[in-house]
């Protein structure tokens, strides 16, 4: 129902006012930003990437989450414009997280960004969130960024908003990286509003292995099974690569893509929390719902966060922002 | 031939307009392309690039040809977006960096400003020849001016020459596999597509020979 | 993906072990009910319907809601026995309220069940939710409960948690209901479980007026208008009823029903916000997301109540469930 | 005759029988003609109830024709569900009320049983006839009934004729607009489909029918 050519714009009006206590739409610079100014200067963090993955990023700005967040046109990562002026309106003097998802566009436009930023005098430091285990360690740099980014937006913001330096928070940061996979499969194809028609066809009775966001493809397609087998196919790799085991704790992310039934992610929620169970680990918080989309992809990622006691007391902190609150 | 053929700032200008008008009409059929192998947008990330471009020329406050490319690239980098606006950008900044102390570049000197681009776009995208990405496109006709200058062809026979090799090597990405961008999620499935990258990438020496024809006919 | 015979229980299942801190399952009784007991005796409510449409009810069970929630089967209203076992754990010897969508599967098994459990000696009281503004108000007995329930919820789950009695509570229940209408429209017919297929086809340019919740038909078809268009058709009826004008205080909600995505309903968000302030309205507080939903339609209900100082302030407490929270 | 005809505890469990074995096996087209104009359940709501009425025979308590039928609407009222769930299990918690001082019923009982049934439901329902419900079937099903009762016809005659007066009823639920339950939010978008409750209850009047005449045939 949207007109494509506004589509962004038109979404990022009518995010600012309905959150209008605690967001800001920038028009002209287009980024969204804190409404308020944090009680007392602390780390700046932004993110930002292709639109069509609402609420990523701009539903994560708020107490305790990003200071801005730069959206991109549907799919495409924002320009070092943004960039820039989400770093100035982010800087309070103690330096700007980067928080980058490992997609080519995000790498280098953050990357260019970043050098010029630099140069005008900002101390920047960058995190590319690649928790994506459906590619093996040997292709590392196909790895995109998935619903680990909003763990390091949550966390990480609440590592600057009690007072971290730069150094700190980007230590914390790449912690929730390196404690993180995520591992997602799909059942249809997006529509973008441009093209207005499936970027492909899948037969009803298969679904794609290993997808992200943007409405691309899976490594591979097999033919529909159980919620079960499903579950198992989420938690294979993460489990492997994360070495959950006995004791592990873990924060659970399952995300629908944009189009899945909230009924249909608490099944597979609880099924995964059971199997992860049966390891004799523990989800010790969850989170289920739409919180990295990709247009009205019929899909569901899962991501993993192997938890300590300082992940998990920030994790705890409130927040405030469009899509995630509490405590506050 | 009339006059020694030269790039100068209209020139390029011209080249630019021509090449945004390309984009422009093919926004759909790039976007397709990127549909297949990537995410649908690489048309209308371009064509926004297009048209910022357009509206931007009359205000470039730029007189040399180095700093028309600095506008040019800066330009891009802000409106398209993506990992294409980044490599275009850079592209025409490594244009601008080559050609800075020039009022108008030769073909030594053009081949010179594009051996820097590929360079720059090979080092910001980490890619290589055959990754299946604009670089197959660029990397031939940049390739081909090289021995262009090497043979002393004028201009305009190196220009058609390039955009020949763009062509054929944008053709050449369907049978790759993306291991660079987008496509490369869907491991072999990107087999059988041609790089959007590619294509809009030999459009622009399409553009570029086309206008240089112009300005200078056999 | 989901099997269709089990698949009410393995999301209440994942629903329990997704929000272990709040809520607690009954697989006997097939209830879900708050975690915790109340720090003190309070009203109890108690709400139910057919499954399908998550979060509602059982997401909003919980600090500040719901005390038990019954889920029927898919788009079937619960059972007596659920409803009468909701009713005993909800029974802290302050009474019961019973918030019942209109429509008649809900209206008669908790009609029939009031009457049990009153004479068990359980004070009961009933509300009877009817904010679909779809229908003239000659044939209101066809007026659906659609997004006021969770305002009803919300904000006399508010009232009952600060001490109110059973009339006070009941009170606040139906004044919530006067003041607020609602409007659905949808563009797909949504897959049951068991049916396996869409109930019926829709052509791609046109969507149905005046939708509610379980799949039904609207009440008429249109072909396909703009996100400006489909914002007056939200607005008409609801506006002209509840007398939206000039000083008019709004509590908006926009749902989707399932597999609307984010972007598109922000955007219906931000235009129906504009034309309240054209009409000199303010939308105080907006709530966008997947609030009260019908599998997996793509579509959305709007919902807006007229909050004076009373309902607004309730509306602003505290509330700790599985889908709304805020200020805990 | 062979012998008087007569509904005992043990006959009316093997009509609910019979009628839970032929609502499980329209299951599927109960929920089809759902899907038309309601919500695509009504089968799978019955079939619920059939299969708690197979489970719950051997454990039910009752004696008496009136136990017999209590237990069989308690256990399809939380069973069941949605609308049918508390119309079916009031058709026999009412059939139930009239038979309670009785061992068994002849017609003449049978028949004040389901009128009385017929008005259980149409006051729970706030419904009549023509609005497109079960009672499009059940309420021509009890005029049959009276009707026999008054020309003193035997049970399987009257049974027979109720069956086959619901049927009709049934069919005609087709040319009908819904006003009441989730048909009626379509308005008259409703006409052409029949109306799944009805389908149901002529069905229990067809399990009813052939139950008699297995145990007295003409
Ligand atoms: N790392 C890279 N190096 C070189 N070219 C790339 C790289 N990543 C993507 N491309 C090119 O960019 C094209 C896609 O551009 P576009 O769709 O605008 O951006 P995005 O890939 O971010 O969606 C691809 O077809 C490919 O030619
Ligand atoms: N108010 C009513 N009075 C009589 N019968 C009704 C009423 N509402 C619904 N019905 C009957 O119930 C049938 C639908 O039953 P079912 O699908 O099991 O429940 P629901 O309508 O709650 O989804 C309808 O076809 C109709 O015959
Ligand atoms: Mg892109
Ligand atoms: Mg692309
Ligand atoms: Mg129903
Ligand atoms: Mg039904």
């Amino acid at each position: 129902m949207n007109a494509p050519d506004s589509v962004v714009t038109d979404y990022l009006t009518g995010l600012e006012s309905s959150h209008r206590e605690v967001i800001e739409f920038d028009l002209n610079s287009r980024i969204i930003q804190r409404k308020t100014t944090p009680p007392r200067p602390k780390v700046g963090l932004i993110s930002g990437g292709g639109s069509g993955c609402e609420p990523m990023h701009c539903g994560y700005v708020g107490y305790g989450g990003l200071d801005a967040a730069c959206p991109g046109e549907i799919f495409t990562s924002p320009v070092p414009a943004q960039i820039m002026a989400a770093t100035e309106r982010a800087n309070m003097g103690k330096g700007v997280l980067y928080i980058i998802k490992n997609f080519g566009g995000e790498v280098m436009n953050f990357g260019l960004s970043a050098e010029i930023m630099k140069r005008r005098g900002i101390e920047i430091s960058k995190v590319v969130v690649n928790d994506d285990s459906s590619f093996p360690l040997a292709q590392v740099d196909r790895r995109r960024g998935l619903g680990a980014t909003i763990l390091v937006e949550k966390i990480a913001g609440a590592a600057a908003e009690r007072g971290d330096d730069l150094a700190q928070v980007t230590t914390i940061a790449s912690k929730v990286i390196t404690n993180s996979r995520s591992f997602g499969v799909a059942f249809n194809s997006c529509t973008t509003p441009k093209v207005g028609h499936p970027n492909f066809e899948m037969p009803e009775d298969e679904f794609d292995v290993g997808v992200g966001i943007g409405g691309d493809r899976g490594h591979s397609r097999t033919k529909m099974v159980s919620a079960d087998n499903i579950a198992d196919i989420l938690l294979e790799r993460p489990s492997v690569e994360l070495n959950i085991a006995s004791g592990s704790k873990i924060i659970l992310l399952i995300s629908g893509l944009g189009s899945t039934p909230s009924i249909e992610l608490y099944t597979l929620s609880g099924i995964i929390q059971s199997k992860l169970a049966l390891k004799g680990a523990e989800s010790i918080r969850t989170l289920v719902g739409n919180f990295i989309t990709s247009l009205d992809t019929f899909g569901v990622i899962a991501t993993f966060l192997v938890a300590d006691e300082e992940l998990l007391e920030l994790y705890d902190c409130p927040i405030n922002t469009p899509a995630l609150r509490w405590g506050i | 031939m009339k006059t020694s053929a030269i790039l100068s700032p209209l020139i390029a200008q011209n080249w630019l307009e021509e090449f945004s008008k390309i984009v422009i009409s093919l926004e759909d059929h790039l976007n397709e392309l990127d549909a297949a192998v990537g995410d649908g947008e690489h048309g209308s990330n371009l064509s926004n690039g297009a048209k910022a471009l357009l509206q931007g020329f009359p205000n470039f406050k730029s007189r040399t040809l180095g700093e028309f490319f600095e506008d040019a690239g800066m330009t891009i980098i802000n409106s398209v977006g993506g990992a294409s606006g980044a490599l275009y950008g850079t592209l025409f900044l490594r244009l601008s960096d080559v050609t800075s102390n020039y009022q108008e570049a030769d073909l030594t000197l053009i081949s010179q400003a594009f051996d820097s681009s590929l360079s720059g776009i090979m080092e910001l995208g980490r890619v290589k020849p055959g990754d299946k990405t604009l670089v197959d496109a660029l990397e031939p006709a940049v390739t081909s001016m090289r021995a262009s200058v090497k043979n002393s062809e004028n201009l305009l026979t190196a220009m058609i020459k390039a955009h020949y090799a763009a062509e054929l090597g944008c053709s050449s990405t369907a049978n790759m596999e993306a291991r660079k961008g987008r496509g490369s999620y869907q491991g072999d499935r990107s087999i059988g597509h041609i790089d959007p990258g590619a294509t809009s990438m030999a459009a622009l020496f399409g553009a570029l020979s086309n206008t240089i024809s112009n300005y200078f006919p056999h």
